[in-house]
């Protein structure tokens, strides 16, 4: 029996009625072939204008629906889950768009009736062509792999493990803690960065669900929602963490130098101990150290070992290698953070040429209580500054860098400006572009400094030099920036210049992107899969950002979309499977010829070549249906589901046959 | 019973009737099952002994060549009044072939260039074949030139397609057997060769492809054990129907796509076209464009032979 | 004025038709051998890249 | 009457077919000679799409996706710019004016974007003229007719399969 295509024409009011002769359009579609019955109704989404379709469908009338309406964005789950309901496969369903892109945007009815007309020619031979499609679910694995021990990675991850599920947290460098880590204070409330960090690291440390793999780096992902199998790289420590008890005496003793000992306040930054067998800060967690080969003594000369003589639970092992962990998740949360910018490309400025011009996270680590300062803002020579100026948006905001708002640099500039009224008598001057106080008490905490004798100058900085004129300036640095609420340029000598420099991806990202398959947008963060309603999730399902690696935060947004992300993890976790999308690509296997066009085309790597039967087939649950194999197969072999050729090519015929 | 068929030449070449003589020895079993009514490269019929015929007297006609002029039209169109089953041979029939290379002009240039630019012609007064001349006796006349150069199945209805230039002897051998042997499958089908792309049965390795660059094959000294794809030769090997057993592969030249497209490609060439521009190495325009300058003549080039059975036919005019 | 015409000429490569005219005596008063067949390699391989040309070429005549 | 071109338009369901329906949402009128075909990604359109709408009637065809590294596969328009590319190469071959095939990079966000460029498409193809593609393919064949029928029935030259 020939397909029966039922067609519905919704009115939409007067959105489609009031610009589209309906009654010409269903006229139209009667003499269509293959149609067998043609409705129209005020509204086809409302219950009654579904239940149409529904009687229709169960009085066995037609066996194919067309809903000329709307956008199949808005409305096409709908008339699927209509289908569904009468028993009939969802995707023997099509939409013709007459609305979005037909009455809403055209002015002669005429015209708009003949391209609805045409649409809906389309439609139905393209609904003559419909295949039914299996909903396929695939279980998903509660356990998780968190990237990123930031405090991004961190909450997210005790979240997960708070609800009893089992998580991977894999971190690049020895010590999780990420930058937050490194700071003194944190905006705007000033509360003490490690007092309430601290005690998180400890938990992850300690905590029976989660799985803490510190120096280690993912170096594959495949598989797909639910099912992804992870490879971990656990980077030689030299020092065994099962012995070690983190007593501290093979750094005391370590007579290599991971940081200068000799040179100023500023080469000598540190947060933990300076020596080649180090602890990356004091409340490092895990508490072990690791040697720097680097700058080894015995790995570069060949001698020394007094690490491993000192060490009374011969923890030490310069024999370690590199090991591989192997192991499965179900989902997957990217918290990679941000590296900060290297302003030495901006020459005007003069960081690592002019001594006192410093990063913001080199005056972080000044400010930190536990850094080489001891939390003493000082100078290269090791006296304390008597003026500060804070440059603000360096690499943001800048054409010649990046072009997004970093969004975190004006409120810790901010912070800074009260730290250094707090510890000293300088005086500090803001060079601001705009001032961007958006949060929770950020524009009461710039109140607050107003009344902290804290100068704002409105103007980007255009220049840092040593261009001295006078006798007192000869130590200082001479800003020169255009004042433009005076409508001036000014000249400001001083100490200490701080630059606050931006939130740059983290190195590396693009390859977790890859290995995740998913997409990084053009300042290089990760691709969320809807900017509003989906922030924390990617195209790829069971793959997550939060903080930076998704854009520039903050750390209360950053821990509010760890959160959201292991919210939605559990969400998934908790369903036990998953539907993935039918509208895959398939194979056929008779057809294959083994040419091997298609094997890395797939940005899911969903293609495989089968080097038995030579002929390449797609793991239908990696495949997210796009398409591009299908149209690059020469001997087309691989059909695209619900959007197959024959689909396409009823579809070009109709909406060029003729009226 | 016998089996009663025709064999007929349109615009060929002869490679296909030399090819039925190539199945050698099998030519004894052609000639035990089947008797020949017509075969002008062999055997002495004329037209008049076919007009003769009943309708569907015979079983089988087999036709090589385009349709490049009206008497092989006219001639397709008497022999499948008078069989049953019209069978397209070689890619000629069955996709326009290389004379198919003229639907790139119109008749006039052809004609032109043919006859009155043609360097070792003396034409000066710009003669053309006429279709009809009065000599004093009375009329004689010539078949027309056809503009477009069109397949058999655009001119006559066709049950079955034996590909290539020519076909494999043994290939046609075992097509003809599925006459006799009652074993034809559904009408519309090629037989005598394989249902996947000609990468199926081509020995040289094939990897995950890349092209950065492509060659002339006059340029490199090709790798013989790895696809000529990836080595940047364009080979039509992946768009064309297996069955020539990679005659041309192992000879090491890469394919033309005699064999035609595979069920469902309805044009051969610019599925080459989609094939290879996919895996092609940049993405910025600049360098896509530069990558494309190395590839000589595409279209004539992914239509070979299928420029009359594409989409498009001809070039417009 | 009897005319006799051989179509097709047979058992050679090439198609051809040979047009016999003969008077009232019998005797052949004129005969024309008409060539229908043409093809146009002479205009296609213009402008092939020349390494093809070998390859087209051979399907002038493939007897 | 004035040419209005019928035009064709592949749109890629995540930047360019959202961007048309925000067309849509805001109002912003543009020519009505384009008629939309949804696929999910750019890379799914094949050149034998676009020859065959071609072929069918179409004065022009228009390739949308999403603007390069937004792709919603990652890379998809990429291999529809190489294809693309290739293919605006062979149409002058085939007699068409290259100009007929046109791609644009359209996100979702670019409703404005999308009505500029159907405006400009379908003024430019209106400039080019009707293409006609299938009758003229006939057309070329009028000629191509059996003349002296000495066998069979004559049978005209114009067999359309289609």
């Amino acid at each position: 029996m020939p397909e029966r295509v039922g067609v519905y024409i919704c009115h939409c009011g007067s959105n489609i009625a009031g610009k589209i002769d309906i009654e010409k359009l269903a006229g139209f579609a009667e003499k269509l072939d293959n149609v067998a019955l043609v409705r129209d109704y005020k509204f086809m989404c409302s219950d009654p204008g579904q239940n149409l379709i529904q009687s229709d469908l169960e009085a066995g009338l037609i066996d194919r629906v067309v809903v000329a309406s709307c956008s199949p964005l808005m409305h096409e789950n709908t008339f699927r889950k209509v289908c569904e309901r009468s028993g009939v496969n969802p995707y023997l369903f099509t939409m013709t768009n007459i609305r979005e892109q037909c009455s809403w945007v055209h002015i002669d009815e005429a015209s708009s009736t003949e391209k609805a007309m045409d649409l809906l020619a389309a439609s139905v031979r393209r609904a003559v062509y419909l295949e039914p499609l299996e909903k396929r679910e695939v279980a998903i694995n509660p356990r998780t792999l968190v990237i990123g021990g930031g405090i991004a990675g961190i909450q997210a991850a005790l979240d997960l493990a708070e609800a009893g599920k089992e998580v991977v947290l894999v971190e690049r460098e020895p010590s999780i803690g990420g930058h937050m880590a490194k700071f003194d204070k944190t905006f705007p409330t000033l509360d003490c960065a490690a007092c309430i960090l601290t005690p998180r690291m400890v938990q992850i440390g300690q905590h029976a669900n989660i799985h803490l793999m510190s120096y280690a780096e993912v170096e594959e992902i495949n598989g797909y929602v639910g099912n992804f199998n992870i490879k971990v790289r656990q980077k030689a420590r030299y020092v065994d963490a099962d012995l070690c008890n983190g007593c501290g005496m093979c750094w005391e003793k370590c007579p290599g130098t991971r940081v200068p000992r000799k040179g100023n306040v500023h080469e000598k930054l540190s947060l933990g101990p300076t020596s080649s067998i180090y602890m990356p800060f004091m409340q490092a967690i895990p508490a072990i150290p690791v040697i720097d080969r680097e700058s080894c003594l015995y790995f570069q000369k060949g001698k020394c070992r007094i690490c491993e003589q000192v060490c009374e639970r011969n923890a030490i092992n310069y024999d370690m290698e590199d090991s591989f962990e192997e192991f499965e998740v179900g989902n997957i949360i990217i918290a990679t953070g941000f590296q900060p910018f290297d302003p030495s490309v901006i020459k005007r400025y003069g960081y690592g040429t002019l001594p006192n011009v410093l990063t913001s996270v080199e005056f972080e680590i000044m400010n930190c209580a536990s850094g080489s300062t001891g939390g003493k803002i000082l100078k290269a020579d090791g006296t304390e500054p008597k003026s500060i100026g804070i440059v603000h948006c360096v690499g943001s905001r800048d054409k010649h860098y990046h072009e997004y708002c970093s969004r975190v640099c004006c409120m810790y500039a901010l912070k800074f400006a009260h730290l250094i009224k707090e510890k000293t008598d300088a005086e500090v001057y803001n060079f601001y572009i705009d001032l961007r106080c958006f949060g929770k008490g950020y524009e009461e905490f710039y109140d607050r400094l107003l009344g902290e004798d804290v100068r704002f100058i409105r103007g980007k900085v255009g220049e840092i030099s040593r261009w001295v004129a006078e006798e007192d300036e000869k130590d200082q640095l001479i800003v020169r920036v255009e004042d433009t609420l005076v409508g001036a340029v000014r000249r400001i000598p001083l100490d200490m210049v701080v630059l606050c420099t931006a939130l740059e991806k983290q190195d590396g990202l693009d390859r977790v992107a890859k290995m995740c398959s998913v997409s990084v947008g053009k300042d290089g963060f990760i691709i969320e899969k809807h900017p509003k309603l989906g922030p924390v999730s990617t195209a790829t399902d069971g793959v997550f950002i939060v903080g930076v690696a998704q854009s520039p935060k903050d750390i209360p947004d950053t821990v509010a979309q760890a959160s959201a992300a292991s919210s939605a993890v559990l969400s998934m976790i908790t369903r036990e499977k998953i539907e993935i999308e039918a509208a895959t690509a398939e194979i056929i296997e008779e057809k294959c010829s083994g040419c091997r066009i298609c094997n890395n085309l797939c940005p899911y790597l969903a293609i495989n070549f089968d080097e038995e039967k030579k002929v390449s087939i797609i793991n239908e649950a990696l495949c997210k249906g796009c398409g591009t194999c299908v149209a690059a197969c020469p001997s087309n072999a691989i059909t695209a589901k619900h959007f197959n050729d024959k689909q396409i090519f009823a579809e070009i015929e109709g909406l060029l046959s003729a009226r | 019973m016998k089996l009663k068929v025709g064999i007929y030449w349109g615009a060929a070449c002869g490679g296909c009737d030399v090819a039925i003589l190539d199945t050698h020895e099998k030519l004894l079993d052609i000639a035990a099952k089947m008797d020949i009514y017509l075969w002008p490269i062999a055997l002495d019929f004329k037209y008049d002994d076919v007009k003769k015929m009943e309708d569907g007297y015979l079983d089988a006609a087999i036709y090589s060549g385009a349709i490049r002029n009206s008497e092989n039209e006219e001639i397709a169109i008497l022999l499948r009044k008078k069989s049953k089953v019209m069978i397209a041979l070689g890619a000629c029939a069955h996709l326009g072939g290389i004379p198919g290379l003229a639907n790139f002009y119109t008749r006039d240039e052809m004609l032109k260039r043919i006859y009155i630019d043609s360097e070792s012609t003396i034409n000066e007064e710009g003669v053309i074949p006429l279709e009809s001349w009065n000599v004093k006796e009375g009329e004689l006349d010539l078949p027309r030139f056809y503009n477009t150069v069109k397949t058999l199945d655009q001119v006559v209805d066709v049950e079955y397609y034996i590909p290539g230039c020519p076909p494999v002897p043994l290939q046609i051998y075992s097509a003809l057997s599925l006459i006799w042997d009652d074993m034809l499958p559904p009408v519309g089908s090629v037989i005598g060769a394989g249902d996947k792309a000609l990468c199926e049965s081509c020995p040289r390795v094939k990897e995950e492809k890349t092209i950065s660059e492509f060659k002339r094959i006059q340029q490199v000294l090709p790798d013989p054990e790895k696809c000529f794809l990836e080595q940047g030769l364009v080979c039509l090997g992946a768009a064309t129907r297996s069955g020539c057993g990679a005659r041309c592969i192992k000879s090491g030249v890469p394919c033309r796509g005699c064999y035609g497209p595979l069920d469902d490609v309805p044009d051969l060439g610019i599925k080459m076209l989609s094939a290879i521009a996919s895996v092609l190495e940049p993405k910025e325009e600049k360098e896509i464009d530069d990558v494309l300058d190395t590839i000589v003549d595409p279209l004539r080039t992914f239509h070979r032979f299928s420029m009359p059975a594409s989409i498009l036919r001809r070039k417009k005019e | 004025m009897k005319r006799i015409e051989i179509d097709p000429i047979t058992r050679l490569e090439g198609h051809g038709k040979i047009t016999i005219f003969l008077n009232d005596e019998g005797d052949v008063e004129n005969a024309f051998l008409q060539i229908p067949e043409l093809r146009g390699f002479e205009k296609f391989v213009e402008g092939l890249p020349i390494e093809e040309v070998s390859r087209v070429v051979p399907r002038i005549c493939g007897v | 009457m004035e040419f209005e071109p019928k035009l064709v338009g592949f749109l890629c369901n995540w930047c360019s077919y959202t961007g048309a329906d925000l067309a849509g949402t805001a109002r912003i009128s543009y020519a009505p000679n384009l008629r939309a075909i949804r696929v999910m990604c750019s890379g799914r359109i094949d050149p034998t799409f676009i020859i065959k709408a071609l072929y069918e009637g179409a004065d022009g065809v228009l390739i949308a996706g999403c603007h390069p590294g937004d792709c919603h596969y990652q890379e998809g328009n990429y291999k529809a710019l190489r294809r693309y590319k290739l293919l605006k190469r062979i149409l002058p071959e085939y007699g068409v004016e290259p100009e007929r095939v046109h791609l644009e990079w359209v996100a979702a966000s670019e409703g404005e974007k999308f009505a500029k460029v159907v405006n400009e498409f379908t003024d430019k193809i209106k400039k080019l003229g009707p293409l006609n593609m299938k009758q003229s393919i006939f057309d070329s064949m009028k000629e191509d007719i059996v003349v002296h029928e000495s066998a069979g029935e004559e049978k005209g030259g114009e067999a359309d399969e289609a």
